[in-house]
């Protein structure tokens, strides 16, 4: 059956010729590598849609396994003057963990794949063994709070965090441009409950508030719940809540008199979701300037959860993320902070390929 | 009452055993023990399969074998095991999911008794372990009755302009190209749906949302039409040529025909028709999942079908399915067991009128 | 069609009557498919035509019909016109009549007098009784043109003198919604040309049972059009928003083709071919999602075609017709009306924790293969029972068993009903997208399809075959839309979310209406041979 | 029927020729033919085509007024094609193609312009299989004449006290009784007419169409789906019927034909109207070697 | 027929009881009726029940080997009932019980453990629409014999060359020929039999049931969907096929059992066999007077 899986899965960069040849070399080297012992199946995820972008780029590139020198995905500024190596980028990832490399583009030593959906689902299909990783955009507690799931259950999960996020507040175009910029944290709870429904209370147009939200179950919204309300639970109205960020993205777009949290990779400055400051105790947490504080209360970290500890797999790929080429290319290029040095260093501990020697 | 339920008892008992002696001695011995090893080794495997375990495989094996050697030996016999094995399982599944159903609603049961339907006040849903279907059933009822007040009377007057107005050479483009409408995807109504629909409403009418019961029950009553269409014109179409032919040859215009005698005499299979397209709109997912706002509240006043609150039975399970866990993921069985009991009782009551009519008709060349 | 319609058509010379009825329907079907375009916003409705405004024009035309209809009547009641009428135009066009009064009452009541409910009630009863009584009492000519002459009249007045006009809005208490003129009115005109056709229509044939034929069908025929007009819109803008997107980079003779060691050029479609996911794709497409519908359809008809026939079969050939397989029939038919997310729902709580663990390609073929079963038994039984009992008899009193009857006889004749009713159950479970969301959907964008033929593992310990591939979870066409709409992470030069899903929307429509062209082309096929032969 | 001819069945055929120029002759002859009544229907030159198919070639019949014509002939003949010719119901078989003229008291009734609902008022039809409509039997009287507008007794007019019950229940009576049916259902006027038996939804169709008050009534082997004694009962009324209308019947029993008709007319395979005349005289000394071959059942 | 009896109509029906007596005293005597050859079929006492319907009433009749045998009688009195019974294909309708005795050259074909396969191999029947299965010529002529295993030409067969083409060809060419099929279809075997006329297709079903080698067929009026000309042949066919093999058909057209049979039954309504004899002798003097009423046609 060489054939159709050269058909079906060859990823022929874009050509539809010569793939001919990439079907048969992935099922020897899966089955050499399964003797041996290795654990080469696909690697799942799911979860958070705020996570997502990291770890899917991270998995389309590891996918991909770009030759050394591949300007685009794998430079040499990255491969020989980082990291002296001239191997395909998930060979290199991959051998301190005892993978073999395959030296073949878009073969990997094992794939990996990223399904979407939210942190709730992340979290819950970690737990179940549904998935390998959990992407969560807010604390695994905080996720499961109220679900009656003991601390002991709680203690089962591992903790990766492989980002930051300062989450914003953003408006319409129409609004910010009517001059709506800046808003106090009161002002928000208080649009979230209702009490206040229309923008000419905040300096506006008279215009309704239509106050977008995420689904419950998001990072999201458990995140902003927890940090602007204190309570993950906290009761909220908003007037409408969206599966994922960019379904939402696209709805402030849409319409003119709307104000939504979310995460800071659907943030368009210039577009057609700009950003407004928030006041806390006098402190004004502006958008490209101080969201990454610590004090920002609404700044929160993005969670890879595994189940039981960490396996061979799962430690390989997460270290992948957290090294250094990951965090510009994953974490910066898709908007979110990077793990601060003395964090990364805690984080890649955890995962280090000595803990699986 | 009790003499006659025991009366009756023997009398089904006798029967069965009648039955039974009847095929022990019309069936050969090796026969029935291949009927005898397949039906134990089916039950085996379910029974292996419901805890779950890995060796499932050898009693489905041992069935394949069974089967293998019955068809060299006692091929008549082996494929009337076979078959009536076929029907059985067909009839479980209906079975097991109503089980599954229950059981796994049964905590939320027991944690909000008949509240979990009747409930109408703060709060509603994932606070306190509260979880209240009502607001998902009203969101269901106002979707279902737009779709409705959209799908029924166009679909019936689709049909009849197809089976009765319409020139043959229109009618066998018409007919078929009807047909592969109600093939289009619900995701794809969505999709239009929630691009355009809610847009234009949002825009135009300045709805509180974007996206509303309005909305969605167009969406969803548009997508019904053609099963409606579908049905109903196969219903007049049944319609004895004779009665039609009867009326006219009295003098009256095609219309009076059509309204007199065509459409009564098909009046059940019509309905039947509308109570089908009525249980699509019903449990309609997708479009309603990408239309609607997924805030759970009753509108004030009960029709207002612009509200900002948008949730039913079917977009609840498929938003929150996902992440549901504990009483959460029960709750959402539970709106998985109400949908599935309406729609039930819509497929029976359709089965019923149409029985009605062949009984009333005498079949159906009367 | 219609003989009577024939004969009516080709009826004498035509008279003045005939002529204004004919412009009333003329300007009625103009007057239709304005507001439409206006609606559609293909008609500005602040815009100026033939030197009128819009709304203007639509007001006009509503003025033309209600004279034409006056003259319809008038000229009727007084035997300008020849026609028969019947005493009277009818319960149910009074009661309709009187409906529409009813509601102008209302609100002109509320209008000038307030809003409280004795107010706009009283004004509402007074004007529905006074149109139900002005439509049912005089005679028909008088009672259906009359009315609706003086209504559309003050319906276009309205309009014309800007008491409704484009800015004008409506904001009624009972919702957050406001209904704005330059919508009201186009729904409004289309209802009055509705109304205005029809009654033209039954004047143009005498009023009479002949004129209520007319009306009723030109009525019911520009309703269906409209229907048939709006289903045919969807689909092309499925197709217009989605062409684009699919045919990037597309060409005639782009691609390649081996075949017996020739390489010969080929259609190329990149949309089509390549995958959506990874790093070196120049224009993601969606073959990943297209190899996971397949596999999910033929995971389905495996599953769902042996257990279906046979069970139609059982019931058919050799079940006593009783209470058994009337329960038989009650749980089919259950079945194939159970909602897909309650079949999902299933597969979650029974199927997923048994199977895969997790999601995964099998639990998705089973789920299907669930909602396929009912419809394949369904059509099956069908074709069974329509085999000619001659067939089974003439077989019989040949000597021949039931079973070999069922099989060289029974089986053949009906595999045409059979073949067809799965191509369009496969044509429905292949868009289904609600049970795919709990128990199927993996990765959204993934840069390779499944790769389950290679993934077949043989082992000593039971379950002695594995397919790591099949227990995985995947993408499917209209799994990967729905990402799309919802998700839309799909961050791509080349496309947007929006457009990608536009092209995901082709591609799956595609399919699927090539499924059920399938089906419906090859029933036809089969009845034609069927009768012919 | 005697026996003479039972052995018949080796003799040669005729020469086609032969008599193809027999027939020739024998039609110009019952073309001169004269009835006693006036002529209420009559069809010159009718053609009917099935797509290419020829089903009717060339009849021109006269078909006198208040008598019984049966039209019989072996099957596939054009019998019930030449029936429906007369009220036009084959306008409803979209094959069908007419060519020719028939006049319903010297009037063209295909022309341009011809009003269908009144023709068919003037010429009722009786089919072969009785087909009541799923109604009360009253109302499946009143249908016609409601539908024409003669009988109101809708809502509506209850309400404006326009209501014509009482010229319903004489309509329904005088119809059932002239369809010698209304000693046996007059207690169950609002009985769904689908429980009456065979031979009395025949009776009932009778009545129905009796109570348009047609001109012409066709029939369509109106007794084949019957038994013998409702079949009597239905002959019996259709030799009554001929008192005050025009009959025109299609059997395909001879006997039948010889008992009620006063003229037969035979139709032979291709559509042909072979022969026209008393019935008598048809039964007893046919004129056309096939007409005689026909009646004495060496085919059919 | 003549026309002697088209006036009767109106004659006063025998008296009832007056009949009863007659047909008892004829009954007992052709009871003894002897017929020139050996007795192939026998039923004695043959009662059918269709749920409480009395279908069949003591039908007791032999049937002479090599031979045709005809059964008239008004529609419903149970003529094709008792045909079903002679192969016992009532068994297949749920709802009828047979009673009584049916012997084939003297063995009970009524007794537990018969081999239906076998005795319908032996007594084949034909139908009265021709109904040929939707496959070729050829398929439907073998299509006996290969589910009797007798021919094997399935893949397996071929694969090791026991395939037994030559011996299809053979008794596909047999079986056309003795039904007089042979000329007209043997350059297309291989089309499909619906493509034939009605009067092909009949002798097609009738070729089909010669191949399993039968001894006696039954036909269930075999011409009445034919025209004229077919019927023709299907007659010719059945006088010869009476050389070698026992024929029993059903008719409701008595010109045609006249013409071809050689005993003639007559049953009547109710099921009961009223008349068994000689065909002249019951077409020129029937010894019953509901006979002789049947015959010429005062009901039916
Ligand atoms: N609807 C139709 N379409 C095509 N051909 C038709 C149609 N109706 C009748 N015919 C053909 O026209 C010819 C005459 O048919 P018609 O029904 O008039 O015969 P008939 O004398 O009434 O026969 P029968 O005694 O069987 O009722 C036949 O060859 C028949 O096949
Ligand atoms: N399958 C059946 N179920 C119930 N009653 C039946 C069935 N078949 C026949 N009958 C009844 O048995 C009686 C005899 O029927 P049968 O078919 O033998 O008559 P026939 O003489 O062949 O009539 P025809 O000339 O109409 O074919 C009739 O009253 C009929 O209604
Ligand atoms: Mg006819
Ligand atoms: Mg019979
Ligand atoms: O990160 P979320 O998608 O769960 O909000």
């Amino acid at each position: 059956g060489g054939q159709s899986g050269g058909s079906s899965g060859g990823e022929s960069g874009g050509s539809s010729g010569g793939s001919e040849s990439d079907g048969t070399p992935t099922q020897t080297e899966s089955n050499d590598s399964s003797s041996s012992g290795m654990d080469t199946s696909v690697l799942t995820a799911d979860g958070s849609s705020t996570v997502f972008p990291i770890t899917n780029t991270g998995a389309s590139y590891w996918n991909s396994n770009p030759e050394a020198g591949d300007e685009d995905y794998w430079p040499q500024s990255w491969a020989s003057e980082e990291y002296d190596t001239d191997m395909r980028l998930a060979d290199f990832f991959a051998q301190d963990y005892g993978y073999e490399s395959t030296g073949q583009r878009s073969v990997p030593p094992f794939r990996a794949s990223v399904a979407l959906s939210h942190s709730g689902t992340g979290v819950e299909g970690v737990m179940e063994g549904r998935v390998d990783i959990g992407d969560s955009s807010a604390p695994a507690q905080a996720e499961l709070a109220g679900s009656g799931v003991s601390d002991a259950t709680l203690d089962k999960f591992t903790d990766h965090v492989v980002g930051v996020d300062g989450q914003p507040i953003v408006v319409s175009r129409e609004i910010y441009d009517a001059g709506v910029t800046q808003i106090t944290i009161e002002q928000l709870r208080q649009i979230y409950r209702q009490e206040i429904t229309n923008w000419s209370e905040l300096g506006g147009p008279d215009r309704e508030i239509l106050a977008l939200g995420r689904a419950e179950g998001s990072g999201t919204d458990t995140a902003f719940r927890n940090n602007v309300f204190g309570d993950p639970n906290a009761p909220i109205s908003p007037d409408q809540r969206f599966g994922q960020n960019q379904q939402l993205q696209q709805a402030i777009g849409q319409v003119d008199n709307a104000i939504a949290y979310i995460a800071l990779a659907f943030v368009e400055p210039d577009g057609a979701t700009p950003p407004i400051g928030l006041e806390i105790d006098g402190t004004v947490y502006e958008y490209g300037n101080n969201l990454g504080a610590q004090e920002y209360p609404l700044s929160r970290d993005l969670h890879a959860y595994t189940w039981e500890g960490t396996s061979r797999k799962e430690a390989c790929f997460i270290n992948f993320l957290l090294s250094d080429f990951g965090q510009e290319t994953f974490v910066a290029s898709n908007n979110y902070f990077k793990l601060p040095k003395d964090r990364l260093r805690t984080e890649r501990e955890k995962v280090a390929p000595s803990n699986f020697s | 009452m009790l003499q006659s339920i025991q009366t009756r008892a023997t009398h089904e008992l006798s029967a069965a055993a009648t039955f039974a002696r009847n095929y022990r001695v019309r069936t050969e011995d090796g026969a029935l023990l291949m009927h005898l090893l397949g039906g134990l080794s089916t039950a085996v495997a379910f029974v292996l399969f419901l805890q779950g375990s890995q060796w499932t495989i050898v009693p489905i094996l041992a069935l394949l074998a069974t089967a293998v050697i019955g068809w060299r030996r006692y091929q008549a016999e082996l494929v009337k095991g076979l078959t009536f094995l076929t029907t059985v399982a067909t009839v479980s599944i209906l079975s097991l999911i109503i089980v599954f159903l229950l059981l796994r609603s049964a905590p939320i049961v027991a944690e909000m008794g008949l509240s979990l339907l009747t409930r109408t006040g703060q709060p509603l849903w994932g606070q306190n372990d509260v979880y209240a279907l009502t607001p998902m059933m009203i969101g269901t009822a106002l979707t279902t009755v737009i779709a409705t007040i959209i799908a029924a009377p166009l679909g019936i007057a689709g049909a009849v302009f197809v089976s009765e107005i319409a020139p043959r050479r229109l009618r066998e483009v018409v007919k078929p190209g009807i047909e592969l409408m109600a093939g289009i995807p619900s995701i794809t109504y969505g999709f239009i749906g929630l691009t355009i629909f809610n847009q234009y409403l949002y825009t135009e009418f300045r709805t509180p949302t974007i996206g509303n019961y309005f909305a969605a029950g167009i969406m969803i009553g548009i997508m019904a039409l053609p099963t409606v269409v579908s049905v109903a014109e196969d219903a007049l179409s049944t319609v004895p040529e004779s009665m039609q032919s009867g009326s006219l040859a009295m003098g009256s215009t095609n219309w009076q025909t059509t309204k007199s005698v065509t459409i009564p005499a098909a009046l059940s299979g019509v309905s039947a028709g509308v109570l089908l397209g009525v249980g699509r709109a019903m449990g309609e997912t997708m479009a309603a999942t990408v239309m609607l706002s997924h805030t759970k509240g009753f509108p004030t006043p009960v029709f207002d079908v612009f509200t900002n609150y948008g949730e039913t039975l079917t977009t609840v399970i498929a938003f929150e399915g996902g992440n549901a866990s504990g009483l959460h993921m029960s709750a959402l069985f539970a709106a998985g067991v109400v949908l599935f009991f309406m729609v039930m009782v819509l497929s029976v009551t359709s089965q019923w009128i149409e029985w009605r009519m062949h009984t009333k008709l005498g079949g159906e060349n009367a | 069609m219609s003989n009577v319609e024939r004969t009516g058509l080709v009826t004498g010379e035509s008279s003045l009557g005939d002529l204004v009825a004919n412009v009333v329907i003329a300007v009625s079907l103009l007057g239709f498919l304005a507001s439409w375009g206006t609606i559609f916003q293909w008609l500005d409705e602040t815009g100026t035509y033939v030197g009128f405004q819009l709304f203007h024009l639509l007001g006009g035309s509503l003025f033309v019909l209600a004279a034409g209809l006056a003259f319809a009547g008038l000229g009727s009641y007084f035997d300008y016109v020849d026609s028969t009428p019947s005493d009277s135009a009818g319960l149910t066009v009074g009661a309709i009549f009187g409906l529409l009064w009813a509601i102008v009452g209302g609100l002109a009541a509320a209008q000038w007098g307030g809003n409280a409910l004795v107010v706009w009630g009283s004004g509402a009863v007074a004007f529905g009784l006074l149109g139900c009584v002005a439509a049912i009492y005089p005679r028909e000519d008088l009672g259906s043109t009359l009315p609706i002459a003086l209504l559309l009249g003050l319906i276009g007045y309205v309009i014309v003198s800007g008491h409704i006009n484009a800015g004008w809005t409506w904001t009624p208490g009972w919702t957050g919604a406001e209904f704005p003129g330059s919508e009201l009115v186009p729904v409004l005109v289309i209802h009055g040309a509705l109304l205005g056709l029809w009654s033209a229509a039954k004047a143009r044939r005498g009023y009479g049972a002949q004129g209520r034929q007319h009306g009723a069908y030109w009525l019911v025929g520009l309703t269906v059009f409209s229907m048939l007009g709006v289903l045919a819109l969807l689909i092309m803008f499925i197709i217009v928003q989605g062409l684009d997107v699919m045919l990037t980079g597309a060409s005639l003779t782009g691609g390649q083709v081996r075949l017996f060691g020739v390489t010969l050029p080929w259609i190329e479609v990149p949309f089509v071919t390549n995958v959506p996911g990874g790093l070196f794709v120049d224009i993601p497409g969606v073959m990943p999602a297209i190899v996971g519908t397949l596999w999910l359809v033929l995971g389905a008809v495996t599953f769902a075609v042996p257990l279906g026939v046979g069970a139609a079969i059982f019931l058919t050939e050799y079940a006593e017709q009783g209470r058994f397989t009337q329960l038989v029939e009650v749980a089919t038919n259950g079945l194939w009306s159970t909602p897909s997310i309650v079949f999902g729902l299933f597969g979650l709580a029974f199927l997923v924790p048994r199977i895969s663990g997790g999601n995964s390609i099998f639990v998705g073929q089973l789920v299907l293969g669930f909602m396929l079963l009912p419809l394949v038994l369904i059509t099956s039984r069908e074709a069974i029972k329509a085999v000619p009992d001659e067939y089974r008899d003439a077989s019989a009193a040949l000597g021949v068993t039931k079973w070999e009857t069922i099989r060289s006889v029974v089986v053949p004749a009906a595999m045409p009903g059979v073949i067809t009713g799965v191509i369009l159950g496969v044509g429905r479970i292949a868009g289904e997208t609600a049970p795919l969301l709990l128990v199927f959907g993996g990765s959204p964008f993934p840069s390779a399809g499944p790769q389950v033929l290679q993934s077949f593992r043989f082992s000593t310990t039971p379950p002695f075959v594995t397919n790591e591939a099949l227990l995985s979870p995947a993408s499917a066409l209209p799994y990967q839309l729905y990402s799309s709409i919802t998700a839309g992470v799909f961050d791509h030069p080349a496309f947007s979310s929006t457009e990608y899903g536009w092209g995901t929307a082709l591609v799956l429509l595609l399919l699927v209406i090539g499924l059920y062209a399938v089906g419906v082309g090859s029933r036809i096929y089969f009845r034609r041979k069927l009768h012919h032969e | 029927m005697s026996n003479v001819e039972l052995d018949q069945t080796e003799d040669a055929q005729p020469d086609q020729t032969t008599t193809g120029e027999t027939d020739e002759r024998v039609r110009e002859e019952w073309l001169d033919y004269d009835f006693a009544g006036e002529t209420k229907l009559s069809a010159t030159d009718l053609d009917v085509y099935y797509g290419d198919d020829h089903a009717l070639d060339g009849i021109s019949i006269d078909i006198p007024a208040e008598s019984v014509t049966a039209l019989i002939g072996p099957s596939g003949c054009g019998k019930s094609t030449f029936l429906r010719c007369l009220n036009r119901m084959n306008d409803r078989i979209k094959a069908a193609r007419v060519e020719g003229s028939v006049e319903l008291d010297g009037e063209e009734i295909y022309q341009d312009g011809i009003n269908l609902v009144e023709l068919r008022k003037r010429v009722g039809m009786v089919f072969q299989a009785p087909n009541p409509f799923p109604k009360s039997i009253r109302d499946n009287i009143s249908y016609g004449p409601r539908k024409h507008g003669d009988i109101d007794k809708g809502l509506l007019a209850r309400l404006l006290g326009r209501d014509d019950r009482e010229k319903e229940r004489e309509l329904v009576e005088r119809s059932l009784k002239n369809a010698a049916l209304w000693d046996e259902v007059n207690d169950r006027l609002d009985d769904n007419a689908l429980g009456l038996s065979g031979g009395q939804q025949q009776r009932l169709c009778i009545a129905r169409c009796l109570a348009t008050d047609p001109e012409v009534i066709l029939m369509d082997e109106p007794a084949s789906a019957l038994d013998p004694i409702a079949t009597a009962k239905i002959e019996d009324l259709i030799g009554d019927l001929a008192e005050d209308y025009t009959v025109v019947i299609v059997t395909h029993n001879m006997q039948q034909a010889a008992r009620i008709s006063d003229q037969t007319a035979v139709f032979l395979t291709g559509g042909q109207l072979v022969e026209y005349g008393d019935t008598d005289q048809i039964f007893e000394n046919p004129r056309s070697q096939r007409v005689e071959d026909y009646i004495t059942g060496k085919f059919g």
